[in-house]
């Protein structure tokens, strides 16, 4: 039975609530000689919490990756968009009778340069949970990118994509409404660009559900996200017929972005702060920023004709397979 | 799933679908569809081949690219092996060049007895070759599709041939060739969801499964209730997906027609 | 009060039938000289009928136009398009969830050269007059088209559309998928082509609904048919709130193919066969071959780009205003 | 569709949506929106292209341009001069350049009190120009809709309009000219099927009345219930046709940012 991101943190949330509580202790204490013994207990609480998160992060295996990846308080794309660009402007709709919260998108300004967003978007409270479908984007939300990367053509602005969902809605509606070809088209969309193309994988890259929006120039990925063909549980379900055993399939998938790397499908790992992404928002967001500037700022030595062969060959030499001639 | 598969013995088999007895000589002559029920079994790559293009026409490509266990995935080598062994093939995809009619295709043709049709490495190489030498050569691409989805088994390598695929096809459009899928039982997920919804012209044979998710899948994620035809070919016919439903006896006529006059003139400007 | 179609033929369909029962009669009638004298009736009845034909038909008001442009009689779509071309394959969908049979499209063979065919389709049984929803298109049927019309382009063939509609679906389902983004988006799609496209306008020319898959090259007009920006018991409603003043609508909106071309607004007249194009529907089609054959000879003379600023220049002079210069 | 313009009386009116008394200085100063229930009444072209453009900015073209009666359609003249003389215009749109915050912008602003804001051929003809300017001149256009639909009584000639406009608008498309619509009310029926709906980005104002037929037709038509938002601006965003439902007060703001993002940058290559 794998551990829960609740059962893997829980240490750490004990830990950080006492410490939490030391100090509003500390804080009423009168007697200065006690609030020093409080304070210096305090520190000492600290630094065990900062051992402990450096045990818990030194090394975490792909399942504890998938818990951090899918955690409630990791930074979502809007909060990237907020701290990284400017003047964001959501664009909405499909244009053909439906729109989806699960995808966002629009023009902002990255520093001096306006650049089409697209990013998945997970909510925070139950309503903006149900209203964004819990990540799993519509037809209509791939429709919406596919609009959105027309325009950044037409415009010539880079496009910048950020991948967060567990995977495309497999839902009656959804396959009614073609979530198949919605996922290809957006994919197909992307490799007729002229324009640049970078995306980040901030959470969960969950199978077609992520590729629809990341087939990309470049491709990064958060030191401590995940990018799968199949949700473990899934490849456990199937494997194993026992959905718990999600931790094992995780690791058979090297859904990791140091695999992701080693096998050559992205290109660069952006590290987290400490303890993962929500331990320190601004740092996250600075390292996302640096890390798109520097992608962008290779791409744009690029002419759009080669841009458009850069994303193709990118994608052309991915497999690993034996000839008669030997690899 | 049901097995869809007939039930074979000596000199008559049964179909999985209305559980008739048929005699085998009956049913390879109406091209593996039940005499009775109209149900159109799944059908070899090699047979596929033989029913559809120009006698004698097929040279098969890449065949020698085989599937390695990059991941080092648990019982990956020894499925393949088995697989590689039954099937006397190395992948489920079977790739070339063949002519419709005297018009030269490239051709790709998937057989879903190997590996459930999914879509790892080779698999996504060879569609990829099929749709670049299309785009490069000028013959019409003709793809059958046959697949359960990508194979997790090579894990992330699997999901970016979804990518590599759509982008060859892609190129197909761009170049003005013309690329004809056709959707056999079952075509899904990760297939459904990348080359094989791209194409210009979508055909499927009668009562197909094509889905995106797996049926128990669609039903956990839906609050509505299942239409009796979901994830069939019907279905993605009504709900505007592909463009026609086509017998297999008329299949061939079809693609030469189709083929034709997409792409087979010779006062085409390229 | 206007006059029905079935109130207007009633003369006609009389004298129809008491030749049909002469016929009969004379078939049975054993003695000869009495067949004789019968046979001789029978003439008598077809040259009246033939002259009334001649009268009913010699000067049609507007409102008869919209009475035989409408007639339940008339051929449709696919009767010109198997009488015409062959090989038809018609191709359905709009790779977005829905499929619409008041639109049918697909490729064929004029000759012996591959053309696009995109049309409006009326049905005859009441079984297929649902299902092609009388011929008033919905989203979908244009975004079919729209693809048919990128197929067309971008493998080089011809468009040839045949318009036959009272107007797009108006329907509270129509309307929530974007009826009017999808008659846009049709019209903006052919003017982006660089293939020839020739529409014929065979039945009902109804307001936007037409228009949608009538932005071509050369619109041609059958002599019986109408074209109005809004059908013309609407118009009464409007203008008299009397939709029984269809007539009167009729004639002040100018909808005949004589007037559309005193406008400029189309470019040829086709003529009917006496009586209308259903009396003769192999006359009517090898017209309407004609006719395709003359237009797009004409428009093969001229390379890609000049194709689409033919388009563009086509549309681009219509509307009458005076400015103050005098025009 | 009840009459949405405010009542005017002596130094305060009523809001027709609330009934609420408003001084007219407080409507004025905000915007003709009624600061009770947010109401937005419709607007003059001359307001609002004082509240839209920098100051003084604003060049009219095209305003020699006026109707005939090409058809000797029943009434059409009387119509027609009446609107002239009351509105002091020729037509409900008031076309030409201006500039948003130092940006050149086309732009072409409808006025619905002017016949109903129907599209004639000096409608559609402004319409057009004002597009063709963006086009060769580079600077992003700009059209504010409000209309009932074509009029009728310029006949097939308005139904060409349809056609006119929409070509202007794929023309900026192909120029790479940014085309922003903003939905006012209302904005319905044959420009909403011709150039409003092909926009880059589509704005609409709260509650703008947005849809292809009269509720009645539409009633009409369908079997199924109408929903209480049916052909509002919110409705259409619910179905995907709009990207922004922007209040007036912010509406500069949006078309300052939109313009510059996606067209007023220096380093495009065009
Ligand atoms: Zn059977
Ligand atoms: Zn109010």
């Amino acid at each position: 039975m794998s551990k829960t991101h609740k059962e893997w943190e829980r240490p750490l949330v004990e830990l950080e609530d006492g410490i939490l509580k030391l100090k509003e202790i500390a804080r009423k204490e009168q007697d200065p000689s006690k609030r020093e013994q409080q304070e210096t207990r305090i520190s000492d609480y600290e630094a065990r919490r900062d051992r402990y998160i450096d045990v818990m992060y030194a090394n975490l295996g792909p399942w504890e990756k998938v818990l951090v990846a899918r955690a409630d308080k990791r930074p979502y794309t809007l909060d990237y968009v907020q701290a990284i660009f400017h003047g964001f402007i959501e664009l909405q709709g499909d244009r053909k009778g439906f729109t989806d919260h699960a995808i966002i998108g629009g023009p902002a300004m990255l520093d001096n340069r306006p650049v089409m967003i697209v990013g998945h978007q997970k909510g925070r409270s139950i309503q903006e949970r149900q209203l964004r479908n819990f990540g799993y984007a519509r037809p209509e939300g791939y429709r919406k990118a596919i609009r959105l990367f027309e325009m950044a053509e037409r415009f010539r602005m880079p496009v910048i994509t950020f991948v967060d969902t567990p995977g495309a809605d497999a839902g009656v509606e959804a396959e009614s409404r073609g979530i198949s070809e919605a996922i290809a088209a957006a994919i197909f969309k992307m490799f007729e660009l002229t324009v640049p193309a970078v995306s980040v994988i901030i959470g969960e890259g969950g199978s077609g559900g992520a590729i629809g929006i990341a087939a990309s120039n470049r491709v990064l990925m958060l030191e401590h996200s995940i990018y799968s063909v199949i949700a473990p549980e899934g490849c456990a379900s199937i494997l194993w017929r026992q959905a718990d055993r999600g931790a094992d399939a995780a690791k058979a998938l090297k859904l990791t972005a140091q695999s992701a790397v080693d096998f050559n499908l992205v290109d660069g790992i952006i590290p987290e702060p400490k303890g993962g992404a929500h331990r320190d928002v601004p740092l996250i967001c600075a390292n996302v920023k640096t890390a798109l500037l520097s992608s962008l700022g290779e791409l744009d030595k690029l002419q759009p004709d080669a841009i458009y062969a850069d994303r193709y060959n990118r994608f052309r030499k991915m497999g690993v397979f034996a000839d008669s001639l030997g690899i | 799933m049901s097995n869809r598969e007939p039930n074979k013995a000596e000199g008559f088999l049964q179909c999985a679908h209305c559980k008739k007895i048929i005699f085998s000589v009956d049913f390879e002559q109406n091209l593996s569809v039940c005499p009775y029920c109209g149900h159109h079994h799944r059908l070899s790559a090699h047979k596929r081949i033989e029913i559809t293009f120009d006698p004698g026409s097929f040279s098969e490509l890449d065949q020698e690219l085989s599937s390695l266990n990059p991941l080092d995935f648990p019982e990956y080598a020894e499925k393949l092996a088995s697989a590689v062994e039954k099937q006397q093939t190395n992948d489920s995809m079977t790739s070339g060049t063949a002519a419709l009619d005297g018009m030269p295709v490239s051709v790709a043709v998937a057989d879903f007895h190997f590996m459930g049709g999914s879509m790892g490495s080779v698999n996504g190489e060879k569609i990829t070759r099929t749709l670049e030498r299309a785009a490069e050569s000028g013959a019409p691409a003709i793809i059958f599709c046959a697949s359960g989805g990508a194979r997790m088994q090579e894990g992330l390598l699997s999901l970016m041939q979804m990518a590599k695929t759509t982008a060859a096809a892609q190129r197909c459009s761009k170049a003005g060739i013309p690329y004809i899928a056709v959707f056999t039982d079952p075509t899904m997920a990760g297939v459904l969801a990348s080359y094989a919804s791209v194409a210009d012209v979508i055909l499927a044979e009668p009562k197909a499964l094509v889905g995106f998710a797996g049926l128990r899948v669609s039903k956990q994620a839906g609050v509505g209730k299942v239409p009796d035809d979901f994830q069939t070919a019907e279905f993605a016919l009504n709900h505007g997906m592909i463009d026609r439903i086509v017998a297999r006896k008329e299949m061939r006529t079809t693609l030469i027609q189709l083929t034709r006059m997409l792409g087979g003139t010779s006062t085409r400007v390229r």
